[in-house]
């Protein structure tokens, strides 16, 4: 199956098993989603629980306070991630607080489903990379699946938390990663990595696309230069599964976090910061970050470079292999 | 209901009472003496209250407050049409003084507010009120989230939503009103137009020719009404909770008031308003003006009045005593961010327990529990 | 100027050519001949680039295209109406390739967008064309900047702002207008109401009677105008820039039209539009409906057609060759993001340059350049 | 002068020297702010150059962006940071990036100036450090002056600065701060950081209001525990002065990092990474974060132990300076 498959087999699973699940956003009835992610609920579900909302973010996601107030999971789309900036302050000020502003009276079980990433030469605003910003809003939890089966394990955990989720769906991934997904009940908890690949020289940290390009880089590591690398895939960025993280560094003793946002204040600051508290001395050198540049998300002809891709992670894995040694 | 929204117009002010309070002007609403007498001591409580909040702040054992004062008719009036058991209300943060017919604890949960206690955002179910909304308008989508939320449970509720003039300025509520003549969802948007957006006058925050003509842009009626009238309140209120719960959609109020006050108690409207126009409004009491009503019909006396002030001022020492006397642990903002913390806020929260000598375990406590 | 804005009706579609083209329905704009020969022109270039994009794009060499085939008679006829010297243009995405009325720049510039070049956001100056937007509504708060700019100067400009009926329902465009009427800027707000967002149709978006109605809300008028007639459209921008330019603020005006196409070369109207709706519009065409009243006129003719045709087609190919032969430094995304980069992105950049073996020093190279 | 005095003063010589400079928002002219930063601007430059304009920081920002395009210097004011929210799209998605979106063609020299930060007992939203989120919108400059010389020193530089900057000014210290200003033209540069202290066993790095957290810190550490601490006050946190926190870490080869945001994802985080990555073989001790916790910004009554105090700071720096020595 793939990614997209798997998110859309899940909303039809998550919506049979409870009907106080609502799918709304724009272009998720008739058209069922621009990516088809939502296709087929709207025949299946009908048309009070599958709604196309008018062209406002700020609207989707404040209406998905109300409705979940009032007892309802809502599962709004923002159609590009870039475009939940026009719903930020319902995001970070309302949807993230509802249970701390009423405390503890409300709860706010909502998924909001956002594709994003580069890779695709989109028009502008739909690449960018935006997780450090939703986990600088205290109150939200941050998912991003890499996998299919992990997409269908993470947005059935996410439906089913009571406490809000950007569930964050790699664009590039929806068509290109595929792989086997568990047909019936099949949750993945939220705060646990998934140690994709074990390895003793180095541990390269990513989540969502960029997990398939350390996997990548990883191989490559072994067969042309011998290095045994462990490929951490974060899977959830809050609850961050720092234990996980510890584990790992402490094996290896050194570490690459590989991301696509902009390098500066990135999530992947965070990631070496922890190492940096939990496990300093165990590092052997400093670890490395390979990300986005310090500027937007590129136009089409511009892309190719910007993205990490696996020859950076390499090179970037056998420099800090190549330290301190 | 007599009151015919879709024909009232924007332009003109719907009211029942005469300005001095003498005279009916239109058909007075449809309800029982004894809830317009309730209407006017829940007026005359959160008259009281106000001047207590001032009062508490001044002495620094409260925090800023936004005195209601002159506004009081159109809460009072508009939770008198309402039904506490199937409606919700969402506040700005003017409002919860004067929302004692959604119960006792809404006057309490806001004394805990006003004392910067986390509970203040906490008006207890079954009250259905939303916590004190600080980001303006933000609001004004989830009163359509709630609305659209009784439609799909088939209950027969509406959600009314207090918002300013400013506020009324935000893209939220353009956005929420437009979805909501989509959905045609029982919402009644109610602007308090009191004048002013701290020192912003009306002509600063918009062209158009009245703030209920602002619902031609989203298909439903709008409609203008003495805000100062608490009869006229009841009347409008009414009719559209009627409109709304009958399938027949939202409506949006514009409750035409003053701000008799400063914007809250870290304002001096001396900077910025000419004195005349609050004289102008100061014969236009909606307290008074709805006394000389009932007086007029032997419903209300200077007994009843002086009874009803000591009645306020128990009920508002009471509630203040109670929010003085509710202690907090410490720590207790790390309560009910999420329903279960993250490990790193459990860490967090143990390394700052231990700085304050407090047992590591912090229980199973809430924000409204009494320390560690 | 005999069209006057504030009776022109939201409800009713201001026209002048009967939908065949055969007839006057009302008064014409006050236009040259040669003036209109040219919107012509500019549409049946804007139709012959609209395939060849739409080509380019299923061959691999463009990206993601959004058609603008139908609504040609809404962007040229409003642009015809335009004073270039003076007027700011801010296109939503579908509009440049009709506004070559700013300039053949338009076009090349538009050819680089499509291209993926960073150049395609850059229409040199004097050309008054902001770049394309792709965030919904984002720009209509910049056409308010420029024109509030503008009167600051004592410029005798307007910017006219193209959006979609979709767009409408973002909060920025309530904002802007709203401000646009306490400012009277002279702003055009001009809402291509096309039928469809994606595959959004107008009873989801609004309830509004009409999009033109929704100026109630801010205080000036509101017209609706048959945006495939292209000389409706000519009267109503030329009244409503006539207006605005003497000081009497901002117009909303709703160009009714139909997207004949998908909504990009990524979708397919099958999945949600009845084939009868799209049927319903086409003998509406706009070029031909101006061409049937050119030909009745003298003005145009077979000959001019296919002349039109092949000039504009010159016109695309040696803008797209320009835009295919032109290069682009693969670190060329670090310019212009600051007028000097921070420190972090000279390492960056001397590092990626690096990586791609290219001499470390970036010059001053802009995005336009051609290659390190 | 206090800091707010300082604004005000600055906002007064810079209008002064250019007609291009306009400053609106909301409440900013006949009010004169509601912390008096833009008091006497209405009377001295008239109502054309200042704006009370309608309650919607969307377009306070949005007409910045066309205002700059034809050659204005707009100088809009969030009356608080956490309403910035409300005009994220506008900030993040045009405001920064009207030059990269133009290829150069238009710049936006616009200086969005908002006050933040806790301590002072205010409503919700009101105390948000966001500080890290506006730095993850590449195109954008943030700048944050901790003492009122650098408030006059920044602001001007920023208004005169081709490019948008986020000037967040320290809430609590509008009238707390006060220092001596220079009366005449006094530019401070972005991108150079401060050696507010010098020291030799640790380095204190803040900005904003932190940094009298940091040199309260610093002067117990000498007078109680005999420790040298230097403070570096960052100033700017884009452009970052990478090569003053590398110099002040090589010296001390220990570092604490303080500032109000939540810790995950906050700047403090890339103030770690950069150490690490540029200062790795010169760390005796892994570097310390002081921050607020992964809460919402509490209320009034919870506020005391939210915000780093200076036991805090030098808790932390004895940790830090007890270890690896
Ligand atoms: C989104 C947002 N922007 C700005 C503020 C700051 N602010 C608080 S009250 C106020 C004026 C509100 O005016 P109005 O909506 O008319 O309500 P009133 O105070 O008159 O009841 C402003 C600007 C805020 N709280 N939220
Ligand atoms: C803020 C924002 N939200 C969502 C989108 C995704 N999107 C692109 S075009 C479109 C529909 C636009 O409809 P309309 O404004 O009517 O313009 P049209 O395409 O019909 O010309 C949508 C939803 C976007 N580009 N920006
Ligand atoms: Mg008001
Ligand atoms: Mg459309």
């Amino acid at each position: 199956m793939t990614l997209v498959e798997a998110i859309n087999h899940t909303l039809h699973q998550e919506m049979e098993r409870d009907g106080k699940v609502l799918v709304f956003g724009q272009d998720v009835a008739r058209n069922g989603g621009v990516f088809r992610a939502t296709d087929g609920l709207l025949d299946r579900f009908g048309g009070r629980r599958v709604v196309d909302t008018p062209l406002a973010e700020g609207v989707i996601i404040g209406t998905a306070v109300g409705l979940a107030a009032e007892g309802f999971v809502p599962v709004p789309e923002i159609q590009f991630l870039g475009f939940a900036w026009q719903a930020f302050h319902q995001i970070a000020g309302q949807l993230a607080r509802l249970r701390y502003r009423s405390d503890g009276r409300f709860g706010c079980p909502v998924t909001v489903r956002a594709p994003f990433g580069g890779g695709v030469r989109t028009p502008e605003l739909h690449s960018e990379a935006l997780e450090a910003q939703f986990v600088q809003c205290p109150g939200l939890k941050v998912v991003l699946p890499a996998s299919a089966a992990d997409a269908k394990g993470l947005l059935a955990s996410a439906i089913r938390d009571p406490d809000p989720v950007m569930f964050l769906e790699p664009l590039k991934g929806y068509r290109l990663v595929k792989d086997d997904v568990p047909e019936g009940e099949h949750l993945v908890p939220l705060g646990k990595a998934n140690a994709v690949r074990t390895g003793d020289d180095v541990t390269l940290i990513a989540w969502s696309a960029q997990v398939e390009v350390a996997r990548k880089a990883a191989a490559v590591l072994a067969a042309e230069h011998g290095v045994s690398a462990g490929v951490l895939d974060l899977r959830t960025l809050v609850p961050l599964d720092i234990e996980a993280i510890v584990a790992a560094v402490e094996h290896t003793g050194r570490a690459v976090v590989v991301s696509e946002a902009p390098q500066s204040a990135g999530f992947a600051a965070e990631v070496v910061a922890t190492i940096c508290e939990e496990a300093f001395y165990s590092l052997e050198a400093p670890v490395a970050r390979v990300g986005g540049y310090d500027v937007p998300y590129p136009v089409g002809m511009l892309e190719e470079h910007y993205v990490p891709d696996a020859a950076r992670v390499v090179a970037a894995a056998l420099r800090v292999c190549g330290e301190g040694a | 209901m007599s009151l015919d929204l879709e024909l009232a117009a924007a332009e003109t002010v719907y009211r029942v009472l005469s300005e001095d309070g003498s005279a009916l002007v239109a058909e007075p609403p449809d309800v029982r003496d004894d809830d317009v007498v309730a209407v006017m001591a829940e007026m005359v409580k959160a008259r009281v209250a106000n001047g207590r909040f001032f009062s508490l702040q001044r002495q620094g054992r409260a925090g800023t407050y936004a005195p209601i004062e002159g506004q009081e008719a159109v809460v009072a009036g508009a939770a008198a049409a309402l039904d506490p058991a199937h409606d919700w209300v969402l506040p700005q943060y003017r409002e919860p003084v004067a929302l004692g017919r959604f119960g006792p604890e809404v006057l309490r949960t806001y004394a805990l507010y006003q004392r910067g206690h986390p509970a203040g955002g906490h008006f207890p179910a079954p009250v259905r009120v939303f916590p004190v909304q600080i980001s303006l308008a933000a609001q004004i989508p989830h009163a359509l989230g709630l609305a659209w939320a009784m439609r799909l449970k088939g209950e027969p509720g509406v959600a009314c939503v207090f918002f300013g003039d400013g506020a009324s300025s935000e893209g939220d509520f353009y956005e929420a009103a437009n979805f909501a003549g989509v959905l045609g969802a029982p919402v009644l948007f109610l602007c308090v137009n009191n004048g002013w957006a701290i020192s912003t006058p009306l002509h600063s925050q918009t062209a158009a020719t009245s703030f209920a003509a602002k619902a031609a842009a989203f298909g439903f009626p709008g409609v203008r009404v003495d805000g100062n009238d608490a009869l006229a309140m009841i009347s409008v209120v009414a009719a559209a909770r009627e409109r709304a719960v009958t399938g027949g959609g939202p409506t949006l109020i514009e409750a035409v008031t003053f701000r008799m006050g400063p914007h809250t108690t870290a304002d001096d409207p001396k900077r910025y308003q000419a004195p005349e126009e609050r004289a102008g409004w100061e014969g236009r009491d909606p307290i008074l003006r709805l006394r000389r009503h009932l007086e007029g019909r032997g419903l209300w006396s200077a007994e009843r009045q002086a009874e009803a002030e000591a009645l306020a001022a128990a009920e508002i020492d009471a509630a203040w005593d109670r929010a003085e006397a509710m202690t907090v642990s410490p720590d207790a903002f790390f309560d009910h961010v999420y329903a279960e913390p993250t490990p790193r806020m459990v860490t967090q929260r143990a390394e700052l327990r231990a700085r304050l000598g407090l047992d590591p375990d912090p229980g199973t406590g809430t924000g409204t529990g009494t320390g560690a």
